[in-house]
């Protein structure tokens, strides 16, 4: 059996968006900037699916800005806003759970002379709303807050949030890649200024997202050249991924309740499945956190081994281990919200996604004991992580 | 990423378990860091009998002590002590980069467990000497 | 009869490309950073893509950044040299000739406290190797000229301009993006230091692109985030359109030479039958030129109007007028090959491709008299600009 | 881009051509800028009898020029005066902002020419009372 649960990495393109996207390549493939026949009708594709993105997230076709992805719209929001406005101020505030196009960003600022300030977060991986009223100054100028965590799928209450930061002149960002189009998105609702989205999070192409930028937010580009995007973000318009991801977006304005209903279901059979192991822990919030999102330490064993192991079985999946990652660095989500390093390296993520079943929940609930266990056959820590000496 | 070879000794793990009375235990790694192993020596006339590991750690981690316990397992200790870091890479096909300073950490455990028998054998005569 | 001639804007995406793509939206969609079967068969994808296009620019793969377009190619060339290498130089060199997507970084970057020299080229668009000599200074940092312009198809000489460059320790940067694909592009013979090149000129999808970095560059990222490309550009990679650029370039290493031939001769025979319509002129060099570009002007008409006129016929062609711009400007291109601003207006760009034929061109030869000349009765001007009293 | 309208005038211009012998000519814009507009009236008992242009510029600006010459035939001169951009933006079924400014020049040349007429007439009648 193939069992893909790693939605939250990518998703697969749907079927209904590769069929959009499929007549411009070799058939209306026109430049949109060009004047004639075929340059208008890129054009019009453009801009239908800049109103289809912008009505799942409640604001103005306008404020939506074409880009690569997700993270260089956050780079894009960080950086554009940080350039223009730093006569006003130089402190931004963000926090320790961003998912690294975030951090990094703002690390590099930090290198420009920009003072970062990372606000904790609660053992379930929530901002207190309180540490940011301490952390703004007048020279705030950014707070940047993820809606939802990738890896433990906590949401964070961004109306709150921004809120607190509305009558104090900063701009307000959040990085809604893992919830727009799963969970309900407005930005009038939760007073966001800026906001990231990702296509392919949401059945859409991989190299195409945006970012929203409220009318009268004042920002530098991060791509300077032709002038495109209303002058924020230039480059040939990738023509059938803006279709693709306008597609998306519109199949998920019409299915995101339903499909979120269903993987709420499947995702609190996993998580009773799973938790049946023994040493095992669920990480994140127990309610509020994104209906596809479950995530796991199985303790004593190594997160690496056990994506490969399941993998054997067919069934993908992802974890924070050290070991799995570029940097050989642990999680910062998992240490954020408290884990101690032996425990992350046991971390196991799974994320649900539209065509997943009942009967691929049940098969990853009857391999994953088994997999468990074998790994904790071959660990020399059974109990504990004690080194006897 | 990894070879057929490093793919194999991960899923069906050679000399795999705890060992009962062991004549030699190495331990190395750390539990912080994500790769801790240990590695049990039966050890008669000079040469390694009987070995077997438990290993905490990602593929490579796992893969690689596996392939050690085979490598050792009739050597006698001088032997066993020049197999190096490079050799169990090489012999299980080559490792990523970034594998191979953390996770290849089999041939230090294994030296260090004969090195400690080895020393503990020089007290014994040593003591026996002595009396 | 409908003609594509506005290949330097964009090109249809070859169906051999499309073919490639395809499997890698719902079928092969892994994420190539993931550890399972998925993961990795992506990643091949990837790092197979990333031979190819090396391949066709004599580098080393681990040299190929992929990035959202040559936009972003040269955004990240010129700021990610200049914010890293600073301490070292605030002095940039280029020319008064280069894309947008490279003069307009140019301008933030006089604003972030760079230097700017903009070289001037002469009535052919050619820069002068001496007047590069005389611009080089202890701080300059990097040089970025074009390796042929888009508007009239000048060819510089890059290898002799960067072989001044050399032993000065400035880096050379060259926007290939109207070259790579089309002419033979070898970093090694043209010395430079980093490349710019854009899939959707040469029939592969748009919204990728690479920028070619020699071992040892000092640069920083410009998209920030998870460490993808080599720690020099994160985002999750955009693979179907990284395996399509790869097929593109595949494609053009076969194939390069024999269009080249075929679109020479094309060219040739445009230029020839357009200069018959009196008071129109050619504009580029007549042999360092690019196969597939024409550049006209036809006095006494505007060149927006021309294109409509044109687009009725069924012929999508190009301008560098004033009022086809968004910003109303006319060709800084033109103007720095010294045509005056009412010459500027009557310019006309066709840009041949793959599937151009000679009855295409025949048909815009026997449609492009009638329509000047109807525009031509419409205007006040018929001999000269010079309005009456 | 272009509204229907637009479009159809610039493809079939009205009033096209050089008139000989005009009344009143109205001249505007720059070939610098791009857009050039000349308005040729015939005039007769304070009416517009007949009205010609010729522009050298973009599709809006020769689609405009066209439009006024047909909204201006016919009318006494005071009415013609009073044809606004808007009024020539709103006939042609709208203009792209970008072009609102530059390119719709014709009721401003059109109003030109007939202030140039009418002091004419006023410095002949001048003259003649003068006399
Ligand atoms: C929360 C979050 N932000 C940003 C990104 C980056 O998005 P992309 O991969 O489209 O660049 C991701 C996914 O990788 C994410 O999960
Ligand atoms: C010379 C040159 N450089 C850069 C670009 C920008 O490339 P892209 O449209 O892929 O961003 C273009 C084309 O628009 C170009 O012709």
């Amino acid at each position: 059996m193939k069992v893909y649960m790693d939605h939250a990495a990518t998703t697969p393109v749907d079927s209904r968006v590769v069929e959009a996207m499929e007549p411009y390549f070799s058939d209306k493939y026109g430049n949109p900037s060009s004047l004639y026949t075929a340059g208008l009708e890129a054009r019009e594709a453009v801009e239908d699916a800049r109103g289809r993105v912008a009505r799942l997230l409640n604001g103005a076709p306008e404020g939506i800005i074409f880009t690569s992805g997700g993270t260089e719209s956050n780079n894009l929001a960080l950086k554009g806003v940080a350039f223009a406005n730093r006569k006003k101020g130089r402190h931004i505030i963000t926090t320790k759970i961003e998912h690294h196009a975030v951090l990094e960003p703002c690390e590099w600022l930090a290198k420009q002379g920009f003072e970062i300030t990372y606000l904790p977060v609660d053992e379930h991986g929530l901002v207190k709303p309180e540490s940011l009223e301490e952390a703004l100054r007048d020279d705030t100028i950014l707070v940047s807050i993820m809606h939802a965590n990738n890896e433990i799928g906590t949401i964070e209450p961004i109306e709150e949030l921004a809120g607190i930061v509305k009558d104090h002149g900063a701009y307000f960002h959040t990085d809604a890649v893992q919830t727009y189009g799963k969970i309900p998105v407005d930005v009038q609702k939760m007073n966001v200024d800026l906001l990231s989205l990702s296509s392919h999070k949401i059945y859409g192409p991989k190299g195409v997202g945006a970012l929203y930028v409220r009318r009268g937010v004042r920002m530098d580009p991060l791509l300077h050249g032709g002038g495109h995007e209303f002058r924020k973000r230039s480059g040939t318009e990738n023509v059938p991924g803006i279709v693709g991801l306008g597609k998306a977006a519109e199949i998920a304005e019409k299915e995101m309740d339903r499909d979120a209903k269903k993987l709420t279901r499947l995702r609190d059979r996993l998580i009773k499945g799973a938790l049946a192991i023994e040493n095992s822990r669920l990480n994140g919030h127990p309610e509020k956190r994104l209906p596809n999102n479950a995530n796991f330490v199985f303790l004593f064993v190594e997160g690496e081994s056990l994506i490969l192991e399941l993998d054997f079985y067919g069934i993908a999946a992802n974890t924070g281990s050290a070991c799995s990652s570029k940097t050989l660095e642990p999680s910062h989500v998992l240490s954020a919200i408290g884990l101690k390093p032996e425990e992350t390296h046991g971390s196991l993520r799974l994320t649900l996604g539209r065509q997943n079943t009942k009967e691929e929940v049940d098969y990853v609930l009857e391999v994953l004991p088994k997999v468990v266990g074998r790994l904790r056959q071959i660990s020399p820590f059974k109990t504990d992580f004690v080194m006897e000496e | 990423m990894y070879s057929k070879t490093l793919i194999d000794h991960f899923r069906n793990p050679r000399n795999m378990g705890r060992m009962e009375n062991p004549d030699a235990v190495g331990k190395g790694g750390n539990p912080v860091c994500g790769d801790v192993m240990y590695i049990y020596l039966k050890i008669k006339d000079n040469r390694i009998e009987d070995i077997k590991f438990e290993t905490f750690g990602c593929a490579a981690a796992i893969g690689t002590t596996s392939m050690i316990t085979e490598m050792a397992k009739g050597k006698t200790l001088e032997e066993a002590m020049k197999i190096t870091k490079k050799d169990v890479e090489n012999a299980v096909g080559g490792l990523p980069p970034i594998k191979r300073h953390c996770s290849n950490l089999s041939a230090d455990v294994l030296r260090k467990a004969i090195e400690k028998y080895l020393a503990e054998q020089k007290a014994k005569s040593g003591k026996k000497k002595g009396k």
